[in-house]
């Protein structure tokens, strides 16, 4: 820093002052700015300002789903259906005449990047709405940064409900479309013993803790609940429970892989699905083969949609859906209600005539859309759509069929106030 | 009390399964000091291979019986493959050799998903490992208990290997003093490789066993290998015993916490118990104490 | 070694520094003695010291030798708390045995491995440095040196390494390492000095050197030296200690000890004593 | 023999100039990097990409104590996670309940649990106590768990295997006790921080400038700790542990000092992660994190100063910007990076720099930062490698080159 030799330890002096000025500058300048900030009082001006370009005749939305990490195997489905609905509707004309502009983000399964590349879509994109999320991890995240720039999310996933954010449109099934329906469903069986196995995260704690209420309510006893780390590959000690519990049915919420190893383990210790059958509701078409058509026969699921839903949306869907994808594919409750979101926002948007999002939240209520799965409706309230409930059997093709339906779609109820036994739970 | 007898065959057969993931590092940790983080990996390629072989043999007893040797075969030259390219130039350098070997586990993770796609694929057990035989009154599943006999197999062919073949000879000279055994005239760079392929086709066999029990995806290592290093520093170095008696105690010890807390409350645990011991012993439950020890 | 430079293999030790570094009161050492009474060291079943006696005064320049497996290396390991040993042994005043390393150094004991075992990426003046400085507090260990402690730069005459004191001690030759390492016994003021082998792979000018580096040192403070060099035994032993499959077979100077018959038949007939079928067992303790 | 000779470099000839020039170097490249962070940095990159890199910054404040437990101190810390976690909850907690409505009670603990606040999370409303938490606490327990491994002489694997252990167990415990710490959500959705609103970007902006400010000091204090008696004795723990032990030293206590440091800095980097990200999860703790964390270290070179800053920076980076398009690729190049560096260029990208340097100005200088002998064509051995050789066997080929052939 000298041009003339000096002794050592100087020079080391000089340094290190040096440094600490700079440092000590911006410490300084880093206190100006919180002064200012505070001063200002009110978030200021770029929190809550859009700056979505309109002026084109393109129009960009984000798709943000897991590429990679543990969850990609799952999101990657969905993205899938997400871009066959992006075509389909660039192919018809667009929305408001504009052709879709598809900027895709990887979710990484982790909640942290969720949060950053929502962040990024918002405000260095500058898009008009995003399309995904799967785990409620990950919509948490997400959910601070489209409040505080006020923006725009479609979550296509089935969740725990208790939330309605005015930024975020939950295309999937809420506890009382999916959880309640199930238990109808055992309880029209006449099942009075329930065995409760989910992971240990918040899906299905709430869930179960729904299913206590419920079955306080119902006359059906609980005989045991039991929660294993997301990942876990032995379920002997739990199944000896269950066996030992004497249940007649399961409702199972354990996701991903612990469901293969759960399932192995239930058919290996001799139970069967006509003593006591499983319900699950993170068992999905493709789930079915990774955990293999013949551990699973007979067994139920709760969802709002199959692929073997009988109705002429349907129909078009899978067949578009195979054919850009293959006819191995099967389709599932996630990409369909991930498609639906994208048809449900181009609804919204149409009927408001404009991207704006307050246009659109004001827009919402009552915009519907025959989606595959049969008629839905978006609730202006709560932001959830009125869904129609299906419990299915897991046959030996692999495939889910219904055998039991609500009668007609059933009004999202993300708190539970309709159901008096569910006081206190939220 | 009911419970007693099931849990502690739960705990027996989890503890059997450790054993099978842990066996093959005890040979390559234990006996050679190498940190293989694919080994996870190496039982996932075991695993891909009963999917392979059943795609091929769709007779799903005929299949598993091919899977095995080949899934040791596989496992076994993935192993060698490794030692040769990577592993041979770092002996002195364990710790880099973890970080060099996570590398390779991410790289072979991502091509399982590359090759046989993201989701998981399905082997079907054969008719007579389905189901439950009645056992001391209780209703044991015929997969754990094969799963407990390949454990008890494998354990006493290695132990068989170990003591009577003169590769074994060769492997526990080189263990117990490299340099004496170079001088007198063993091949440790032969021993290597062997040692190290045999200790990866273990996992590889381990990999085609846990077909019968779980999932079968691209990650299907990650969930077992830290167990399986658990299990090899608790049972200590250098010795199988010390394997199989840890990986016995910590699955019983997993099944109780499991059934007296929760699945996930068990694990922390049973962290707490290890660090717990390692003070007591932190050599491990058998050790050869040898000068390079301390 | 090709590569390894004139500077790095010059240097001579320098007794005139040694006396220096031994400048220290006589009465310090006077009640120094090593004492060891049935040494007992077991590896899994198999007895590699057993029933060791041993004493060693001050100003006594003590041998230890024996055939490989004997049992020499694995006596100094006791005696530093390396391996576990039952028995007694004490140094001045104190009990080694079931003590941590770092307190039985703190009390006097240091001790040199076989293989040369310095800090290759330190110099060899910051090696020095840290052998002076295990009773340093904290606060003097957070800040640099900012000068060379005197007991250091006597040593560095001491051992001959003056002139690379800013050389990485990685690229010493093996005999100026061994020569540092007793430059860090020096400095350490170890009291009781417990060498492992340190004249091997050295010149024999360096073993001479060496040799009257040692007797000198010893006639102040206590020294073992385990060596299998029966030259430099004879040339600088005062006195002897015979091991055998892990017992004393014969204490003496070196003339006693050369004359006793067993000495004569353990060295001459060892591989035929039937100790190749323990191989396995042995091989922990190997030279 | 490979990594930067810690402490003075100085010789008996070493030649002034050259002298000063390595002392401008390091202190001009410090003072560069301060220039680039809190000058150009905020002035060219949106509020976006700033926040992102204040992100980094905090990654990197991990990365500076892994570079000093690992690089100097030979603890390979595969569980750096869960101190970076730590300081994340702690602070996240203390921003929940300043945040909390009039019940005082955080809005998920009202979603999951009982609405009432555990009695541990109570001392977390003061600041100061959140403070002093974040800086004692992961420190706390680093030296605890430190002195039971060291002291029964775990080291090495077993002390790495621990240590991912630790970050596992850790993880699971976050996830299972949903209740209380937010479960797989983690804790996220903060408004303030000390009282500043989150919202404002003027407050993200301060906080970019208190991450680059706290990096800065960090890299200031290990910088001091190195060339200490103390970071002597490190390397010589490092490099020959017993040999510490029987000069009078205690290992253990030598090691805890490096752990608890490095323990943290990475609380200190968890606890401006929260606020900066604005989530702190359990996905940001656990084993693959621990160990992603290694990746930066690794390649900016382990044992030398800014390597393990600038290395960790540019790997989030080239996270960040390449996942997105091919998420695949990454992982592959992610795969590769780790067995390229770590197998090849175990002194990271900065010996390259430093090989080059020396190939240049051979007989002249030694670099500073950046290893002294990492290629060494002649020896064709892996063994020069700072990774806790077995004791016993050490490395007999030291015929180091350059550093004598400067005295020749």
């Amino acid at each position: 820093m000298t041009t003339h030799p000096l002794p050592v330890r100087a020079s080391r002096g000089r340094a290190l002052a040096l440094s600490a000025g700079v440092l000590a500058t911006a410490l300084a300048l880093s206190a100006c700015g919180a002064r200012a900030g505070a001063e200002a009082g009110a978030p200021s001006s770029s929190g809550g300002e859009s700056c979505v370009d309109t002026s084109g005749d393109t129009i960009k939305i984000g798709f943000l789903n897991s590429l990679s990490g543990t969850m990609a195997i799952s999101e990657q489905t969905v993205r899938d259906s997400l871009d066959l609905a992006a075509e389909e509707i660039n192919a018809a004309g667009g929305v408001l005449g504009k052709q879709l502009e598809v900027v895709g983000e990887d979710g990484a399964s982790e909640p942290t990047v969720f949060a950053e590349k929502a962040e990024k879509l918002i405000s260095s994109d500058c898009v008009a709405a995003v399309f995904g999320g799967w785990t409620s991890s990950s919509r948490k995240a997400m959910l601070p940064v489209f409040e505080g720039h006020d923006a725009l999310l479609f979550y296509p996933v089935q969740y725990e409900g208790l939330e309605a954010s005015p930024n975020v449109f939950y295309t999937g099934a809420t506890t009382n479309q999916q959880i309640i329906p199930g238990m109808d469903y055992l309880k029209e069986q006449g099942k009075t013993k329930v065995f409760l196995v989910g992971s240990d995260y918040v899906f299905p704690r709430t869930a179960n803790k729904i299913i206590n209420a419920y079955a306080e309510a119902n006359g059906i006893e609980v005989v045991g609940e039991e929660y294993a780390p997301l990942g876990h590959t032995d379920f002997s000690t739990i199944v000896n429970k269950l066996k030992a519990s004497g249940a007649d049915a399961v409702f199972n919420t354990l996701n991903g892989d612990s469901n293969v190893a759960f399932f192995k383990e239930y058919k290996n210790v001799g139970l069967t699905p006509e003593a006591a059958p499983v319900v699950s509701v993170s068992v999905a078409e493709e789930e079915v083969g990774g955990i293999g058509v013949e551990n699973v026969a007979g067994q139920l699921t709760a969802w709002n949609y199959y692929q073997t839903v009988d109705s002429p949306a349907n129909a078009e869907f899978v067949a578009a859906f195979q054919a850009k994808y293959g006819a191995d594919r099967p389709t599932s409750d996630p990409m369909e209600a991930a498609y639906t979101s994208l048809y449900l926002w181009k609804g919204m948007v149409e009927k408001a005539e404009s991207f704006d999002v307050a246009a659109i939240q004001e827009a919402a209520d009552g915009v519907s859309f025959d989606a595959p799965e049969g008629t839905v409706t978006v609730n202006g309230d709560n932001h959830h759509i009125a869904k129609t409930a299906y419990v299915g059997e897991i046959r030996e093709d692999g495939l889910i069929y219904p055998v039991w339906q609500s009668d007609g779609p059933i009004e999202p109820d993300p708190f539970l106030e309709g159901y008096d036994w569910a006081e206190g739970l939220s | 009390m009911d419970a007693l007898l099931p849990q502690l065959f739960a705990g027996l057969s989890l503890g059997s399964v450790l054993l099978l993931a842990a066996l093959g590092l005890a040979l390559t940790f234990g006996q050679m000091g190498v940190i293989n983080m694919a080994h996870g990996e190496f039982m996932m390629a075991g695993a891909y291979t009963a999917f392979v072989v059943q795609q091929l043999l769709p007779d799903a007893g005929v299949s598993l019986l091919v899977s095995l040797p080949l899934g040791f075969l596989v496992g076994g030259l993935l192993g060698l493959l490794l030692e040769v390219t990577l592993i041979s130039r770092m002996y002195r350098r364990p710790l880099d050799t973890l970080l060099v070997t996570f590398g390779v586990s991410l790289v072979l993770q991502q091509a399982a998903r590359d090759v046989f796609g993201a989701p998981n694929v399905d082997v079907r057990a054969p008719a007579w490992l389905s189901g439950a035989v009645p056992l001391l009154g209780m209703d044991v599943p015929r997969t754990r208990l094969f799963i407990l006999a390949l454990a008890v197999a494998a354990v006493l062919a290695l132990s068989m290997v170990l003591k009577v073949t003169p590769l074994g000879r060769r492997i526990r000279a080189t263990v117990q003093n490299r340099d004496l055994a170079e001088t007198s005239g063993v091949s440790t760079r032969a021993t290597d490789r062997l040692t190290f392929f045999v200790g990866s086709g273990i996992a590889g066999v381990a990999g085609v066993a846990l077909t019968l029990l779980g999932s079968i995806g691209p990650t299907l290592g990650t969930a077992y290998v830290v167990d399986a290093f658990l299990v090899v520093v608790v049972g200590g170095i250098g010795q199988l015993k010390g394997a199989v008696l840890a990986a016995v105690g910590l699955g019983i010890l997993q099944a109780g916490f499991e059934y007296s807390t929760t699945a996930s409350l068990a694990k922390v645990l049973l962290f707490v118990v290890i660090v717990a011991f390692l003070q007591l012993r932190p050599q491990g439950l058998v050790s050869v104490r040898t000068r390079s020890l301390a | 070694m090709s590569d390894t430079t004139p500077a790095v293999e010059a240097g001579r030790l320098d007794t005139e520094a040694l006396e220096q570094v031994l400048a220290a009161p006589a009465a310090r050492f006077r009640h120094d003695y090593l004492e060891v009474r049935g040494l007992r060291v077991e590896f899994d079943g198999f007895v590699a010291v057993d029933g060791v006696d041993l004493t060693v005064t001050q100003g006594d320049l003590r041998f230890l030798i024996g055939p490989n497996g004997a049992g020499k290396t694995t006596v100094v390991d006791a005696l530093t708390g390396l391996v576990a040993a039952a028995g007694s042994a004490q140094f001045g005043g104190v009990d080694l045995l079931g003590r941590p390393s770092h307190r039985i150094a703190r009390s006097g004991v240091g001790r040199t491995f076989q293989t040369a075992s310095v800090f290759d990426e330190l110099t060899v003046l910051q090696n020095l440095d840290i052998a002076a400085g295990a009773r340093r507090g904290p606060l003097t260990l957070l800040r640099r040196r900012r000068s060379v402690p005197p007991e250091v730069e006597a040593a560095l005459e001491t051992v001959g390494l003056a002139h690379v004191r800013d050389l990485p001690a990685g690229v010493l030759a093996h005999g100026q390492k061994q020569w540092l390492e007793i430059g860090m016994l020096l400095v350490q003021d170890a009291r009781l000095l417990l060498l492992d082998e340190p004249v091997a792979g050295m010149s024999q000018a360096e073993r001479e050197e060496t040799g009257l580096l040692l007797q000198r040192i010893g006639e102040q403070r206590t020294v073992v030296v385990v060596e299998h060099d029966m030259e430099f035994l004879r040339a600088f032993a005062s006195s002897v200690t015979v091991l055998h499959q892990g017992k004393v077979l014969a204490e003496g100077t070196v003339a006693q000890v050369q004359a006793d018959p067993r000495v004569v038949e353990v060295y001459l007939g060892t591989g035929a004593h039937g100790r190749g079928s323990r191989t396995a067992a042995t091989s922990t303790e190997v030279e | 023999m490979s990594a930067a000779r810690p402490g003075s470099a100085r010789t008996a000839v070493a030649r002034p100039d050259w002298w000063r020039r390595e002392g401008v170097r390091l202190w001009g490249g410090i003072a560069l990097a301060v220039v680039l962070l809190v000058g150009v940095a905020p002035a060219v990159l949106s509020d976006f990409r700033l926040n992102l890199l204040a992100k980094f910054l905090c990654l990197a404040m991990v990365a500076v104590g892994i570079g000093l437990a690992w690089g100097r101190g030979g603890m390979l810390v595969l569980g750096q996670g869960v101190f970076f976690g730590l300081g994340g909850y702690l602070m996240a907690m203390h921003m929940k309940l300043s945040d909390a409505g009039p019940g005082g009670v955080p809005d998920f603990m009202l979603l999951y649990g009982d609405g009432v606040v555990p009695g541990w999370w109570e001392p977390l409303r003061s600041p100061v106590v959140t403070v002093l938490a974040i800086l004692l606490l992961p420190a706390g327990l680093a030296a605890v768990l430190g002195l039971a491994v060291f002291r029964r002489r775990v080291r090495g694997a077993y002390f790495a295997i621990l240590s991912q252990a630790l970050a596992a167990a850790f993880a699971i415990l976050l996830v299972g006790q949903q209740k209380v710490t937010g479960g797989t959500n983690g804790l996220n959705g903060f408004r303030s921080f000390f009282g500043y609103d989150l919202a404002d970007p003027v407050n993200k902006r301060m906080l970019y400038y208190i991450a680059a400010g706290v990096l800065v000091v960090m890299v200031v204090v290990v910088r001091l700790l190195m060339r200490s008696r103390y970071g002597e004795l490190l390397v010589a723990v490092r490099d020959q542990e017993n040999r510490v032990r029987f000069l009078g030293y205690d290992p253990a206590v030598v090691k805890v000092v490096a752990y608890a440091v490095a323990a943290a800095f990475a609380a200190v980097g968890g606890a401006l992660f929260a606020p900066v990200a604005g989530i702190i999860s359990p996905a940001d703790v656990g084993v693959v994190p621990s160990i992603a964390l290694l990746v930066g270290v690794a390649i900016g070179g382990r044992a030398t100063l800014l390597g393990p800053v600038l290395g960790s920076i540019a790997v989030s980076w080239a996270e960040t910007s390449l996942s997105e398009q091919f998420p695949s690729f990454w992982t592959y190049f992610q795969g590769a990076l780790f067995i390229g560096v770590v197998a090849f260029l175990p002194n990271g990208l900065a010996s390259l720099g430093g090989a080059l340097r020396r190939r240049r100005a051979r007989g002249s200088a030694v670099p500073e930062v950046g290893p002294a002998s990492d290629v060494r064509p002649a020896a064709g051995s892996a063994g020069g490698v700072p990774a806790d050789p077995p004791a016993g066997a050490p490395d007999v080929t030291t015929d180091t080159v350059d550093t004598a052939g400067r005295h020749a």
